[in-house]
């Protein structure tokens, strides 16, 4: 039994639509597995990557789940990225009583006691970045842009309250939807242009999803919309995206995140070297959902050493309160509810495709897995920790519903 | 296109779903008490102005066997096509006995109320065998419910030799029609306008491509059905329509040139201009 | 000018010519005569190359051609008239011409074509497809023209025309046998017609080739041996 | 009746409905391996200890389960496509429907056991901040209802479809087309939280099925079983139509429709009809298939997964009810395999699959064991 | 802070005055420590250095506030010393701020941008803007004027009156009495702002309409209030039309894109009668093309087009001919399963370039002389690569139709689709015509790959965002008609844009995608059916 290696399963689309962001991905669990057997490996045992291709096919996401849960006995997934893909994936990790390591910022709403969320709910990303919009630019008018599905639709609906919240009028804030790899922004842009144009300071909030960014801010470059008329802060759009785009036009538009490559700290360089070296090319970009691979990677290999197994009950109680570096000089710890802490950062886009960091958090903020700004799940927390063991807790009502497959 | 045109074209008689339609076309009820079976009268068909058919007034009696002829282009399968509803002309009558308008009834319906065509080009269904050919086009109800249900009984099945028989493809009854020659696809034409079993017979040229013996053979077989049925043909073998005909009809750029017994109509100098040569 | 020797042809699985052999004069018309399906249309259709031969030899004008493909037969002067006319139903009259004559490198139509056949001239921006019957015919056989082919290949070439046409016909292939040393081969139910423009015969039956000779040896015993069911 | 008949006339059956496999070595072979998975399956899943190496995994009997809904649509596809010439670029989309129908009622089993606690709201429409239940919701928390509409919904959709197209004679790749705007149009759509669909999550995180939790090995194999179950009913079922008269009617509007129509049939009836039914037995499929995979969402409907679906019955062969089927489960459990083995290449072995396929098997992968044309 | 904003304006014109002096030690060391206070300092700290920096009138100032504005500026990371920095193929050059000369080579590990946000920039961009006032080019002082557009303010106003005189352009010296009008429309005196308003009177610009419009509704004197709402509602009326303009433009350069992406599908597809999967891909391989030739000539993006025009065609043009002599021609008579092949071929390709250029999105450039728009007016500006689409697509069509009309090629390859034997009996060589005609479709794909890397990504997926419709537009049109295509495609994409305001995004694809089945069902054969016996015939 010793001898045999830990299993590591990897369910990133190598191909289809979402091959595009998840090829990475799955590239940089093989690097931290690679890394991890050069310095001894895990427990004393080799660490073994599962690799499968989902290929942007929901469904297939979750045979594949199954597949590596109960064929191959993986001790672990790494993988998906939509939301639909862990909403499919879900019941199969919970079913069979798996851990996922989820990477990717998302609308939150969510605890699982086998999914651990590495990227930032709302709290970690879209408050601030508001926040940052209207406290130091000024900003009285809010455009929302979004990829009709649901991380855009949820993120949106809870900045609306928080906008409105924080007394901005209706009128003032704009929502639109566009479906998935939309590419003729013209109509769009101008009717921004437009609203943006009635004197007030106007910034764009974008929820655009992967493909969809490239025309629309090439459309904004031709249009003539700068940073300084109209600013953008995206939340889905980092390194890798504008690996695609002609960003020379772009330059001052914004980007919320909890990493960026610019970060000058050393773990990052060496983290961007050692990627560098993984992919043999020095140009290749790192993002924040590799870090946050990066980190779950580490909390999870932190926490079988602690629990001295894989076993799943005893990493999932292991790893509460694991706290690990992250790659911006900071510590990102395990919370009970299953999300992380981060730091947020505003970044600028640079001619080089690069961002600036123009403003951050002071220190890390808690992931909140169900949103205070939303009437109906402000009463609910969650939290992996005995005595409540809930992913969803309406503190008001003390029941504990849903999500229950596991027993 | 306006909103209005949706429920109008939905609600268009021509093209209606007719599930609700009573349906007086079974064959056999075409009320024919009062002198001719089809008629045509001014009717004009044209195409981007060219007057296909121009005015063109037919009779056809109980019972009679017409033979039609003239040039090449003068509108006998155009006539055809207006008589079997795939083509809708620009003016003119047309009936089928006393009471079926057939400018006002689909192809379909036509062919349920008894008038039957074999087409100039042989069409048959090529991916199916040569008795299925013919059982597709045997008599009886059409819609997809009694299809569906229906077997095929001894009575049939005879009926289904006889005209194998008759048209000489027994042999061939298991080979697909498509790989019949072209000779052998004029024959399962005339075999499956037997099975229909029509009131009226359109026959557009049926000795095409057959040998002289076959032709004799033809002309008996149309001979024999005229008097229960009424049999138009369209020919250009002068042979051929000599032996049958008794009444010949000369269209001529889509009208009636001359009418009346073979020797007159080919003693007709228009005719012989037109047509026949000397 | 044409020859044949021991071809053998198949559908699928179904032997449907057997050695057949047929000696084509030049100059001369020849009438390939027999009853329906006996493989009249298939050897024509393997001699311009739109059926591969199984076996056997066909010579063109002293060269071998059964491996040549159909195009390289047509441009080498074989011009085909097939059975069911086979119009490009989509394009006009005169581009169903033209696309036989650009491939002998011309644009005009020849003078013979619209002299034989007015009505090709009067609808030459009519769709080949909405012509009667008997005009498409007039068209296939105007196409095969427009190749100045020196061997015509037709297969019942009168069918669906009209009477006056039909002499014509008989006779301009009588003429273009004489003037320009056109070579025939015919294919053809009706006896009077043949009897008329051919001067040799070759006879099929079942797939093989029976009897030849010059057309005034045909005799009743063979028509009725073979000709009539 | 013995007379003495040609014996050409034999070949059309006397009575459609009986002996219904006569002369159907594939749909014997495939019938016969149905009622072998039936039995064998559930023993083997069962019965054997798992330590066994004649064990078969909860695992193996979901995706064989799930092949076996794709054989069902794929069987769905041949019958317009095979027998009545009329290809479908769309034909996901009444899968896709059939499945949301389902998926319904696996949403209302939920109850209260909910993320958001409500009895009566799927928990996406609390988030969205939703009142009371939409009004096509209604009656999905009853499976007779549901079961209704699992062939209801998707065989009214395909018959106003069917109707507006073959009554106005729209024909060849124009249907072909518009048939993949319909399912086009219907992922945007359901895209759309508005919808009531749950937007682009669609419907997931169902617990039980006729009160058996869904997560239950026993339920898994019930589903397997009924999907093989469908599978064989629909296989008799196309076969006693393509046999039928009607079923030859159908083939000849896909060779020669104006012919037919001249006949006296009226061509739009019968294409109307094999469509709609066609329809329905994708709705099936899509039905069985949701709770076995635990999700439907929109990209059901999307194109790409209906030209799938038209390959699966290529590969297999296309015009014979049992390679369609065959081709719909192989094909899938190719990519299941592949795309384990090599993840990362796993495209090139399927598109040459497709390639090969076609130059070397142009009948199908059956078109290798089938030496004449069937003899329905 | 306005007083403020005049005397460091003042101050500020005056030091740019002096940029001829020469530079002595003490103002070397002044803009060192400035250009310091730009890295270390908070971004306040950065827009006063900006601001000291301007004023020093160093001779260097405005070269290194250039170098800032192009994200040039650079520090060594441990040392903190500030260099401009130009990225090597690998690495940097490294120049001295204050000499300008060149002092050696950095790599990309051992500096950091100088890191600045929007503010630090506008203020950079202001400054640079009032220096460039009284520059001798003229686009650089239309630059000025219009940026000072967004910020007139009183003293700027007055700098103005003194230069409107002596400016020789109409078109700056109206936007500077523009600018001039709108500082005086918070003149306390009512005449002054009615007469300011009279200036503004015909102009569309946003600007305008706002202060107009904040004229109209709270101005305190009731003839300036009133003058200002005429004004106003004529500047709406002439912008709303001007906008409707904008709608067709937006609506025919998206059919230009649709008919552009559907006209080789026009050709593989309705002439020929082969459904092609793959045609997404071939418009994917002429995208990728266009991204090899820029790789291939870095320093020449402006031309790389005229280059990747005819490589694309090429490239493509080899692939379909590969794919017709190495699949398709096994098919003919099986249109159909031209289906699975090429729909099997797409996988491959996508998965080739997967493999080849990786997953991601690769960044094509676009040249200088297609970016950015041609203002009509204030309301209407033309995107220019939508513009160059429009035009190109219209070359491809009238390319095609001539290629199809004019030569025996298009006689040919109607014919050998209509009636493969019998064109072959006729001497038509099928086998070449069809592998020509379907490395024409190809190659046309590979164009609209050229045109589209120029407004939408490149990545492996692009193909399959474009398949659909272009199915949608060939048979809307009508099968077979190039003449369909290009009206197929443009309708649609108009019907779009009108919609799309109305119903958003989704719901406009929706309802078009709903019109054509419903369109479909009126004109079974599209909008330029094939029409006659021979169509209707079975
Ligand atoms: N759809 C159409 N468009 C244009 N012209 C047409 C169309 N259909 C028929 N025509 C023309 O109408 C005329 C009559 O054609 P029709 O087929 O009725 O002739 P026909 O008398 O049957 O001749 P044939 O003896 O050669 O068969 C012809 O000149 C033909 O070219
Ligand atoms: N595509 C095919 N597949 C299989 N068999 C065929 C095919 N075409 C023709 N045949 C068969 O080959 C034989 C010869 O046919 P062919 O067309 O050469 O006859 P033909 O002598 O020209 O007859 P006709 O006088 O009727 O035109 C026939 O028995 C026919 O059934
Ligand atoms: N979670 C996301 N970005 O779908
Ligand atoms: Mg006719
Ligand atoms: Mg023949």
């Amino acid at each position: 039994q010793e001898e045999d290696p830990i299993k590591v399963g990897i369910l990133h689309s190598l191909s289809g639509t979402m091959a595009i962001s998840e090829t990475a991905l799955k590239e940089t669990v093989e690097m931290l597995i690679e890394q991890q057997n050069e310095n001894g490996g895990l427990l004393g045992r080799e660490i073994e990557p599962v690799v499968v291709d989902p290929a942007s096919d929901w469904p297939r996401f979750a045979e594949q789940a199954r597949q590596l849960l109960a064929d191959d006995e993986v001790d672990v997934v790494f993988g998906t990225w939509t939301s639909v893909s862990r909403k499919s994936v879900l019941p199969v990790f919970e079913e069979l009583n798996g851990l996922l390591f989820y990477p990717v910022q998302y609308e939150g709403e969510e605890s699982s006691e086998n999914v651990f969320y590495l990227g930032a709910s709302p709290n970690q990303q879209a408050i601030p970045a508001v926040d940052y919009l209207m406290d130091e630019l000024d900003v009285e008018r809010f455009a929302l842009l979004g990829t009709d599905y649901v991380y855009p639709r949820t993120t949106n609906k809870i900045l609306e309250q928080y906008l409105m919240d924080n007394g901005v009028a209706e009128e003032d804030i704009m929502i639109n939807y566009t479906p998935f790899g939309h590419s003729d922004w013209q109509s769009i842009v101008s009717d921004v242009r437009d609203f943006g144009g009635q004197g007030e300071k106007t910034a764009i909030v974008s929820t655009i999803n992967g493909d969809a960014n490239v025309p629309f801010y090439t459309e904004l470059a031709n249009q003539g919309v700068s940073a300084s008329d109209i600013p953008v802060v995206a939340f889905s759009v980092g390194e890798q995206e504008l690996a695609g785009i002609d960003t020379e036009p772009l330059v001052g538009h914004m980007s919320a995140w909890n990493y960026f490559m610019s970060a000058p700290t050393t773990e990052n360089v060496e983290f961007i070297q050692a990627w560098h070296e993984f992919k043999d090319d020095t140009s290749a970009v790192t993002n924040d959902p590799m870090e946050a691979h990066y980190i779950g990677f580490n909390m999870w290999v932190e926490a079988v050493r602690r629990a001295g197994t894989t076993d799943v009950e005893a990493v999932q109680d292991a790893i509460i309160g694991v706290t690990v570096p992250n790659l911006t000089g900071g510590y990102a710890t395990m919370m009970p509810n299953h999300h992380i802490t981060k730091p947020v950062m505003i970044g600028e886009i640079q001619p080089d495709g690069q961002f600036s960091v123009v403003w951050e958090t002071n220190g890390e903020v808690a992931g909140d897995a169900w949103s205070d700004y939303l009437p109906e799940s402000s009463d609910i927390i969650a939290s992996w920790r005995a005595p409540l063991l809930c992913g969803n807790y309406n503190v008001e009502t003390g029941v504990c519903s849903g999500q229950d497959y596991g027993d | 296109m306006s909103l209005l045109d949706r429920p109008r074209e939905v609600m268009r008689r021509d093209r209606v779903f007719d599930f609700m339609m009573p349906d007086p076309l079974e064959a056999g009820r075409v009320d024919t008490r009062h002198g001719p079976i089809l008629y045509l009268e001014d009717v004009t068909v044209s195409f981007d102005g060219f007057r296909a058919l121009d005015a063109l007034t037919l009779y056809i009696d109980v019972g009679e066997l017409r033979c039609i002829i003239g040039p090449n282009g003068a509108g006998k399968s155009t006539m055809m096509d207006v008589i079997t509803g795939r083509i809708r002309p620009d003016q003119g009558q047309a009936w089928l006995g006393q009471r079926l308008d057939l400018l006002r009834m689909q192809e379909t319906d036509i062919s349920r109320a008894g008038i039957g065509r074999k087409f100039q080009k042989p069409t048959v269904f090529p991916e199916h065998r040569v008795v299925e050919n013919l059982e597709l086009a045997m008599a009886g109800p059409r819609g997809v419910w009694s299809t569906l249900r229906q077997h095929l009984d001894g009575e049939s099945r005879d009926r289904i030799d006889s005209v194998l028989t008759e048209i000489g493809l027994q042999s061939a009854g298991h080979s697909r029609a498509g790989q019949l020659s072209h000779g052998q696809k004029q024959w399962l034409e005339i075999g499956m306008l037997l099975m229909q079993n029509p009131q009226v017979l359109l026959v557009d040229e049926p000795v095409a491509g057959m040998t002289h013996q076959e032709m004799d053979r033809t002309g008996e077989l149309l001979q024999r059905l005229a008097g229960r049925h009424s049999v138009v043909v369209v020919e250009h073998d002068m042979d051929f329509v000599r032996s049958i005909a008794r009444t010949v009809t000369v269209l001529h750029q889509g009208s009636v040139l001359a009418e009346g017994s073979m020797d007159a109509v080919q003693a007709d100098p228009r005719v012989v201009e037109v047509y026949l040569g000397e | 000018m044409l020859s044949i020797r021991k071809l053998n042809q198949y559908y699928g699985e179904s032997h449907t010519l057997w050695d057949v052999d047929c000696e084509v004069p030049a100059q001369g018309c020849t009438c390939l005569m027999g009853r329906n399906g006996v493989g009249k249309t298939t050897v024509l259709k393997t001699v311009m190359g739109l059926l591969p031969a199984a076996s056997g030899e066909i010579e063109f004008d002293g060269r071998r051609i059964e491996s040549r493909p159909a195009e390289q037969r047509a441009r080498g002067g074989i011009g085909y008239v097939p059975q069911g006319r086979e119009i490009f139903p989509l394009l006009s009259v005169e581009e169903n011409l033209r696309v036989a004559r650009t491939s002998v490198g011309r644009r005009d139509i020849p003078t013979l074509v619209h002299e034989l056949f007015p009505v090709l001239h009067d609808m030459r921006h009519r769709r080949g497809g909405d012509l009667s019957g008997g005009q498409q015919q007039q068209l296939a056989i105007g196409r095969a023209l427009c190749l100045e082919p020196r061997l015509l290949i037709l297969d019942e070439p009168t069918e669906g025309i009209q009477p006056n046409i039909v002499r014509e016909i008989g006779d301009v292939i009588q003429r273009l046998n004489r003037d320009q040393a056109m070579t025939v081969l015919l294919v053809e139910q009706k006896l009077p017609f043949a009897r008329r423009t051919a001067d040799h015969f070759v006879i099929l039956d079942r797939g093989r080739s029976v009897a030849d000779g010059r057309m005034d040896e045909l005799g009743d015993d063979l028509v009725q041996r073979y000709l009539t069911v | 009746m013995a007379t003495p008949q040609s014996s050409a006339t034999r070949l059309i059956p006397e009575r459609p409905w009986r002996r219904l496999l006569h002369g159907d070595m594939g749909g014997r072979i495939l019938l016969g391996a149905l009622a072998v998975l039936i039995v064998v399956i559930p023993i083997l899943n069962q019965g054997v200890s798992p330590s066994s190496p004649f064990h078969v995994s909860d695992y193996t009997v979901n995706l064989l389960g799930r092949y076996l809904c794709f054989a069902l649509l794929a069987l769905a596809l041949d019958l317009v496509w095979g027998y009545a010439g009329i290809l479908s670029l769309g034909h996901g989309a009444f899968f896709a429907l059939g499945g949301y129908a389902m998926g319904m009622y696996l949403m209302r089993q939920i109850g209260d056991r909910g993320v958001y606690g409500d009895p009566v709201l799927p928990d996406f429409m609390v988030f969205l901040g939703w009142e009371q239940l939409p009004w096509f919701w209604y009656g999905f928390d009853q499976f007779w209802f549901a079961a209704l509409m699992v062939l209801l919904v998707p065989g009214v959709f395909g018959f106003i479809f069917g109707w507006l197209a073959f009554r106005s004679r729209v024909t060849g790749v124009y249907l072909s087309i518009i048939s993949q705007a319909m399912t086009y149009a219907l992922m945007l759509a359901f895209f759309r939280n508005e919808m009531g669909f749950g937007g682009n999550n669609g419907l997931t995180d169902f617990k039980d099925i006729l009160g058996f939790s869904l997560s239950d090995p026993q339920t898994r194999l019930a589903l397997f079983v009924a999907s093989a179950l469908a599978l064989g009913l629909a296989y008799l079922l196309c076969r006693m139509v393509v046999r039928s008269r009607a079923g030859r009617v159908v083939r000849a509007v896909r060779d020669a429709e104006p012919r037919t129509r001249s006949l006296g049939y009226r061509t739009d009836h019968y294409k109307l009809w094999i469509w709609t039914l066609s329809a329905m037995l994708a709705g099936l499929a899509g039905a069985l298939y949701v709770p076995q995979v635990g999700i439907i969402n929109p990209s059901e409907f999307s194109p790409l997964n209906s030209i799938e679906i038209v390959v699966w019955v290529a590969v297999g062969g296309r015009g014979t009810l049992y390679g369609a089927a065959l081709g719909g489960a192989l094909v899938n459990y190719a990519q299941t395999l592949l795309t384990a083995m090599i993840a990362e290449l796993w495209l090139f072995a399927l598109g040459g699959l497709f390639v090969a396929v076609t130059l070397f098997f142009p009948r199908g992968l059956v078109g290798l064991f089938r030496r004449r044309e069937d003899r329905s | 802070m306005k007083r403020f904003a005049r005397c460091m304006l003042v101050s500020l014109l005056m030091a740019l005055g002096l940029t001829a002096s020469p530079a002595g030690a003490a103002d070397d060391e002044a803009l060192v420590s400035s250009l310091r206070q730009l890295n270390e300092g908070s971004f306040e700290d950065k827009a006063a250095a900006v601001r000291t920096i301007a004023e020093s009138g160093h001779p260097r100032a405005v070269p290194v506030l250039q170098a800032l504005l192009d994200s040039r500026l650079y520090f060594r990371i441990g040392g903190g010393e500030i260099v401009i920095a130009d990225s090597l193929d690998s690495g940097f050059a490294v120049t001295d701020p204050l000499s300008g000369e060149r002092v050696g080579e950095a790599s990309q590990y051992e500096i950091r941008r100088v890191s600045i946000n929007n503010a630090v920039r506008s203020e950079a961009r202001k400054m640079l803007a009032l220096a460039g006032l009284s520059s001798p080019d003229r686009q650089a002082r239309s630059e000025a004027v219009e940026r000072l557009l967004e910020s007139p303010d009183p003293a700027i106003a007055e700098r103005m009156e003194g230069l409107v005189a002596e400016e020789p352009v109409d078109a700056i010296r109206r936007d500077m009495s523009l600018v001039i009008g709108l500082a005086r429309l918070d003149a306390p005196e009512a005449a002054i702002r009615l007469e300011a308003l009279e200036t503004l009177d015909g102009s569309l610009r946003n600007r305008v309409r706002n202060e107009v419009r904040r004229l109209a509704q709270n101005d305190p004197d009731p003839t300036v209030q009133a003058r200002a709402a005429e004004i106003l509602t004529g500047i709406q009326e002439r912008r709303d039309l001007w906008g409707l303009g904008e709608q067709i433009f937006f609506g025919l350069s998206a059919g230009s894109v649709l008919m552009l992406a559907a006209f080789g599908l026009a050709i593989t597809f309705g002439v020929m009668g082969v459904i092609n999967m793959a045609h997404g891909e071939l418009i994917m391989l002429g995208a990728y093309t266009t991204y090899v030739v820029q790789l291939l000539m870095p320093n020449a993006i402006d031309y790389s087009l005229f280059v990747a025009i005819p490589a694309a065609f090429l490239v493509t043009g080899a692939f379909g001919v590969a794919i017709e002599r190495g699949v398709i021609r096994f098919l003919y008579g099986r249109p159909l399963e031209t289906l699975l092949a090429t729909f099997g071929i797409s996988l491959i390709l996508q998965q080739l370039v997967r493999t080849v250029f990786s997953p991601l999105n690769r960044q094509v450039s676009t040249p200088d002389w297609m970016s950015g728009a041609i203002e009509v007016n204030a309301a209407l500006s033309l995107t220019l690569n939508r513009l160059y689409v429009i035009a190109f697509a219209f070359l491809v069509f009238g390319l095609l139709l001539l290629l199809f009309k004019r030569t025996t090629l298009g006689l040919k390859v109607r014919a050998v689709s209509q009636n493969r034997a019998m064109a072959r009996a006729v001497g038509v060589s099928s086998s070449r015509i069809d592998a020509l005609t379907f490395g024409l479709g190809a190659g046309v794909a590979g164009l609209a790959g050229v045109a589209l890397s120029q407004i939408t990504n490149v990545g492996p997926n692009m193909g399959q965002a474009y398949i659909i419709d272009s199915f949608l537009v060939v048979v809307f049109g009508g099968a077979g008609s190039l003449w369909g295509t290009l009206v197929g495609g443009l309708s649609l994409g108009v019907l779009n844009k009108f919609l799309e305001p109305e119903t958003g995004a989704v719901l406009a694809k929706v309802l078009v995608l709903v019109f054509v089945i419903l369109f479909i069902q009126r004109r079974p054969q599209g909008l330029f059916p094939q029409r006659g016996r021979a169509a209707s015939e079975g």
